[in-house]
Formats: C-alpha cells, structure tokens, sequence
C-alpha cells in the first residue's frame, strides 16, 4: 500500500501506455502496426495460388467466393463460401475467417476485387489469405 | 535523489515495453478496416483506358500515371506521362515522396490487374486518398485503344469523339515507343522522381 | 525546477516539434539565418555572388522566415517569460568572483565565435545536432554530442581558473 | 498522421507561427532547468554542478521514447521526422570546436540566448560572438568545403549500424542514462562547491 501511495504517478503512466500499446497490438477493429510487413506477400507473389495447388495445401480450407460466377472446378463446392466483398467485415462474416484454421482462398471473377479484399484482410493481421487465380497470366511477374 | 529513482525506474519500464515492440519507421494503416474496404470496392476509385486516354490527350496535368511494373518492362513500352515506380518499391519504401501531392491524381497500372489494386488498397490504406488505379492495365490498354478499328457503316457524333481520342493516344503511345532507345532512356529519365528532402536540422 | 522534471518539460518540448513540424530544435541555425540576412540587407552583390550564401535565397526565400529564425525569436521569448516568472530578471555580468569583467566577457565573445562556429561546421550544436539527434536516434548526434562533451572535459582544465 | 505540417499541408504563416511557439517552449524549458546560468552550466565540466547531464539525456529520452510510442500508436510517421545527415569529418572536428567554446563561453547557442532574455550581459556578450562566428563561418565556407563535405554518410541511425532494434537500443540507452545520473549525483557531492552553488541559488 506504501509502495503503491509513493509511486501512483509512475505506477498509472507506465499502466496507460500499456493499455495503449496492448489495444493497438490486439485490437481487432483497426489495422495492425507496419503495412510493410503485411503485404510483403504482394511483393513476393506467394499469395496467389492455381487451382491445382490448392489440394496440397495443408490445414482447414476455406474459399471465399466474392464474386458471382460460382466456380468451375465440383470439387473445391463443400469449402467453398459465398460472401458478398461489402459485407466482408461484418462480424459474423469476419468471425468466421479469423476462426478458419487453415488457408482462406478469396476468389472473384474479377482479380482486383479479390486482390483488393486480400490487401485489406492482411494489413487487418491475417495470415494465410491466398487470391485464387486461374489465368496464370493474370499476374504478369 | 527520490525523483532520480522514480524516473529512472519509470523510463526503464517503458523502454522495456519498447523494446519488446517491433519497431520499425514503417507506417500503419491509419483508416478503419470498414471504411476502407467500402472506400475501395467504389465504382469510382478505377478510371477506364479511355478515360486515361482523354487524359492524355488533354495533357491534363491534375492527374500522374504510375507504371508499377519493373524498369526493363518500362522501358519497353509504357504510356505517356507515366512514371515508373515497380511495386517492390512501392512496398519497401515511403511512398511519401511519390504520393504527397494532394493535387494531383496518381493513377496506378500494371500489366493486368492484381498489382495496381494492391497499390490502390495500400496508398488508400496509408490515407492517400487521391490513389485511384486503371482498369485492365496495359493489356486493356492495348486492346481497346490501340488495337480497336471502328468497323461499321455509320458513326455516332459520341462515337466519332471516343474514336479520334484513342487515335490521338494511340499515336502518341506509338511515337513515344518506337524512339531511338537513347532518347527514350533520356526522356523517361527526366521523368523520375527525386526524393523529397525533409527539412530540418540547423543548417 | 527539479533537473529531471525540467529534463522532461524540454523532451516534451522536442518531441512537439518532432510531432507537428517533423524537425528537431536548433539554436546555431537561426544564429546564422540572421547573419546571413543582415548581410543580404547589407550587401546584396556579395551574396548574390557567393554560391554559399545565395543558396539562402533561392526561389525568393526570405532567411528571417526561415522556421529556425523564428523558433530562436521564440527563445528569446520563452526564457524572458520564465525569468520573469521565478523572479529572476536582472541586468549583470555571471562571473566567477576570482576573474575581472572584461576577461569574462572576452572570453564569452570568443566561446561564442567558437561554438557557432564548430555547430555550422557539424551541421548543429547541442540542440540542433546532439540533443535533436539522440532524438531520433542519429549516428551524427551521439558522435558530435560525445566530441563536444569529451573535448570540453579536456579543455576543462586548461581554462579552470575562469570557472573555480 | 504525424508530423502535422505535412498531414495538414501548413501554410507559411502557420508553420512560422508553430515555430515560434516550440522555439518559446524551448527557451521557457531551458531557463526553468537553470541552463540561464553559465556558472551552473560550466559546473558540469569540474562535477559540482551536473544539471547539465540530467536534463539533456532525459529531454532525448523522454523525446526518444515518446516518439517511439506515438509511432507505434499510429500518431507520427517516424520516417518524415528528419534524421541528422552525418559527415564524419565535420562533426568530430565540429564537436571539438564547439567543446572549446563551450568550456570558454560557459554557453551553448540555445542557453545563450534564453539568457540574454533575462538580462545576463555576457550571456548578450556570447551571442554576439555566435553572430561573428557565423558571419565567419559563411565568409569562409568555401576554404573548408573540401572538410565539411568529406566522410559523407547519410542520415544513418545509430541502431541500424550496431545492428539492434529501436527499441532495444533505448533500452540500453536509458539503462546507460541511469547508471550515469546516479554517478552524477555522487560526483555532486565529491566535487561540491559550496562557495558556488550557494551564491547560484
């Protein structure tokens, strides 16, 4: 109690800035800390997969289907979700992608709307979010 | 003596705490993840080839191409007015020193789509808001500009307007590609960026 | 005011200037922004010939509106506030009771000339190079900060009879 | 977001005004620590006054650390704060001129002129030496070019050169800081001038 009496200014400062700190790290409502470490996947490529790499991929797979032409390929149909990209981030939407244990594969007919969900879900500090291509000239490299 | 310790002791815990954080001078994204995800699925944030066209041809000058493919790619081929900043380096640098001007549009392209709408996320992300990208890249690019003849009998007063800006643009897309590549290297050249000095110190 | 607690105000101070101008403080800076006017006032040939000095005046730029011209005008200020405030205005020379008047101001004059001096030649002095530069973690600032303190310890000795 | 000149697009006046403002802070900050007195500053260099050493590391770290903090909340984008261009040469040889100066003037440009603003005349006396050190400095600049460019390195910081990470590097700065504000205080007491520190009070 003494302790605490002498030093509440030290005590309190050092308890702020740590709640602060902890919010931002943690915090699932803002984008995390460091763009650059979260779309460095985009620089590097390794964030967009074919179909026929999607079998050897290993975990809980989830395909998101932004767009609205299903997708060609009848075996990817069980893990396949469809979700509309605005209502993306809604809670029960968002719930479900930070619980997936695996690899998300977003997947538009469009490439730049997938590619633009992908950026945002990364820098939010998911990981293991892929853009299913299937035009492997989509992205000229 | 008392306040030494206490401040001592204060300013070790937090540079505790700091060193525990990975830190870097990087930026963060400083939007809610909402808005920016409404923001950039916009019909508005993505200009079409003909309107970049008409740009060209006005030689507006309120908007700034920007090629994000690599260098040799640019010096290939590339569109007038446009700067090359590959997006590699768009990444892993402070794009401050290419997107600080609120005045100016910066439009981004690639060969397809993919690249510029990582771009297009991340400048917005960062809260560049005047980031908007070019639908189908270079490959539209080609295909409707460049390579579309009119073809039919007769022209509409809309249509006749839409054809002569992209033989406009062809045109000087053309004439730019096929300099010697001594002029072109000079002319894209005189095009780069020069990083922004910061002010400061006491000189 | 306690040492650390004044410490602290002026971290404050330095971390406001990082937060809304991006910049450091300085002092040997504006020194010479006021130099460099007056002699623009003063002879306007010379500094239009001379590559060193017409850089300030590049574009039009004006050195008395120069962000480090104006940030001294406000030191000037801040302290005379302060003083005012603990009581402590008073028209004298600061000496040690051991040294004549005229030897402490010579002696002022030239550590003057000096320290301008070698702060333009570093790029800054104590707040400009040294403190600014711990700041933000420069490699400049702790190696000037280190070579003004080092060698003032040293030249400590030779002009003690000023001080002790 | 931060630094807000840039976020805001300041305009001149409102940059000049900000300006003013800090620099009012920073003579404000320097008087209250004592650093108005040349005796009390020059008391750092024979140990019977270290206020000096106090209140310079802390501003840095309290600076240091709060600019860290505020980059890691999102507030201020570290990479627009300048970083002080280092030229080898030039600020070695600098910073032993201005130690020169420092121990013969009993000032620093910044202490200087916070107390030329509450009457000290050699304080007055000092400043209009930095102006003919300035005046000096422009006139002869093109003799020492050659010096004051050479050995150019860049805007390096000092953690990326030992390798280590900001954060760790403040850590072991502060630790630093602490050891030395503790000798500090005993080396008041060992080289205590009473004649002096009393006459400053």
């Amino acid at each position: 109690m003494k302790f605490l009496k002498q030093n509440w200014l030290v005590i309190s400062i050092f308890l702020l800035v740590s709640l602060l700190v902890l919010i931002r790290t943690f915090s699932h409502k803002n984008f995390r800390y460091d763009a650059v470490k979260w779309a460095a996947p985009s620089a590097l490529g390794t964030n967009i997969l074919t179909e026929d790499q999607i079998p050897a991929l290993s975990g809980d797979k989830l395909l998101i289907n932004l767009g609205n032409k299903a997708i060609s390929n009848q075996q990817f149909r069980d893990i396949t979700l469809d979700i509309n990209p605005e209502s993306l981030l809604e809670k029960t939407n968002l719930k479900l992608i930070r619980r997936n244990k695996g690899p998300v594969i977003l997947y538009s007919e469009e490439s730049s709307v997938s590619a633009r969900v992908w950026m945002v879900l990364s820098e939010m500090g998911l990981k293991n979010i892929y853009i299913l291509s299937n035009d492997a000239t989509i992205n000229n490299r | 003596m008392e306040i030494r310790r206490k401040f001592s002791a204060l300013l070790l815990l937090l540079s505790f705490v700091l060193a525990l954080l990975p830190l870097s001078a990087n930026r963060s994204f400083t939007v809610k993840p909402d808005k920016l995800l409404s923001e950039v699925l916009n019909e508005d944030v993505s200009f079409t080839v003909d309107q970049v066209a008409e740009f060209i041809v006005r030689e507006d000058s309120t908007i700034q191409l920007i090629d994000l493919r690599s260098p040799e790619e640019f010096r290939k081929q590339t569109i007038p007015g446009a700067v090359n900043i590959p997006y590699h380096d768009l990444i892993n640098t402070d794009p401050d020193i290419w997107l600080n001007n609120k005045n100016i549009r910066n439009i981004f392209y690639s060969n397809g789509n993919i690249e510029p709408d990582y771009a297009l996320v991340y400048a917005r992300g960062l809260g560049y808001t005047n980031s908007f990208v070019m639908a189908g890249g270079m490959t539209e690019w080609i295909n409707t500009v460049i390579e579309t003849k009119f073809e039919g009998d007769r022209i509409t007063a809309r249509e006749n307007t839409l054809f002569e800006v992209r033989r406009r643009a062809g045109e000087m897309f053309t004439e730019l590609n096929n300099l010697p590549d001594s002029l072109k290297t000079r002319f894209l050249e005189s095009k780069k960026f020069s990083a922004k000095k910061l002010d400061g110190g006491c000189q | 005011m306690n040492p650390y607690l004044a410490g602290t105000l002026l971290g404050i101070v330095l971390l406001l200037a990082m937060f809304i101008s991006g910049r450091g403080l300085g002092a040997s800076g504006g020194i010479k922004y006021c130099v460099v006017s007056l002699v623009g006032a003063v002879n306007r040939p010379h500094v239009e010939n001379s590559t060193y000095y017409s850089t300030y005046f590049e574009d039009g730029r004006k050195p008395l509106t120069n962000w480090l011209t104006l940030e001294i005008f406000g030191i000037v200020a801040g302290g005379f506030i302060s003083g005012a405030l603990s009581g402590r205005l008073k028209l004298k020379v600061e000496k040690s009771p051991k040294i004549s008047v005229t030897r402490r101001l010579i002696f002022a004059f030239l550590g003057g000339v000096l320290f301008v001096y070698g702060g333009q030649l570093a790029r800054g002095c104590t707040s400009g190079a040294a403190l600014s530069g711990m700041a933000v973690l420069s490699l400049a600032g702790f190696v000037t900060m280190i070579a003004i303190f080092g060698s003032a310890f040293v030249f400590a000795w030779f002009f003690r009879k000023n001080w002790i | 977001m931060g630094p807000l000149s840039s976020y805001f697009a300041f305009p001149d006046w409102l940059n000049m005004l900000t300006a003013f403002l800090i620099g009012t802070g920073f003579g404000f900050a320097l008087e209250q620590a004592g650093f108005s007195s040349s005796r009390k500053l020059a008391g750092m260099f024979y140990g019977y006054d270290t206020t000096v050493l106090k209140v310079f590391f802390t501003a840095a770290i309290v600076a240091l650390i709060g600019s860290q903090f505020l980059s890691y909340l999102g507030l201020l984008n570290l990479n627009q704060v300048y970083v002080n261009e280092f030229y080898l040469t030039a600020s070695i040889t600098g910073g032993v001129i201005m130690g020169a100066g420092f121990i013969m003037g009993g000032f620093c440009p910044g202490t200087g002129l916070s107390a030329l603003s509450i009457g000290k005349i050699d304080a007055m006396v000092f400043v209009a030496g930095g102006f003919t050190g300035a005046f000096i400095f422009t006139e002869t600049y093109p003799l020492i070019e050659g010096m004051a460019t050479a050995q150019y390195k860049g805007p390096v910081k000092i953690n990326e050169s030992l390798g280590l990470s900001p954060g760790l590097f403040t850590l072991i700065m502060v630790a630093a800081a602490a050891v030395m504000f503790r000798v500090a205080e005993s080396a008041e007491k060992k080289f205590a001038r009473p004649e002096i520190t009393n006459e400053l009070k």
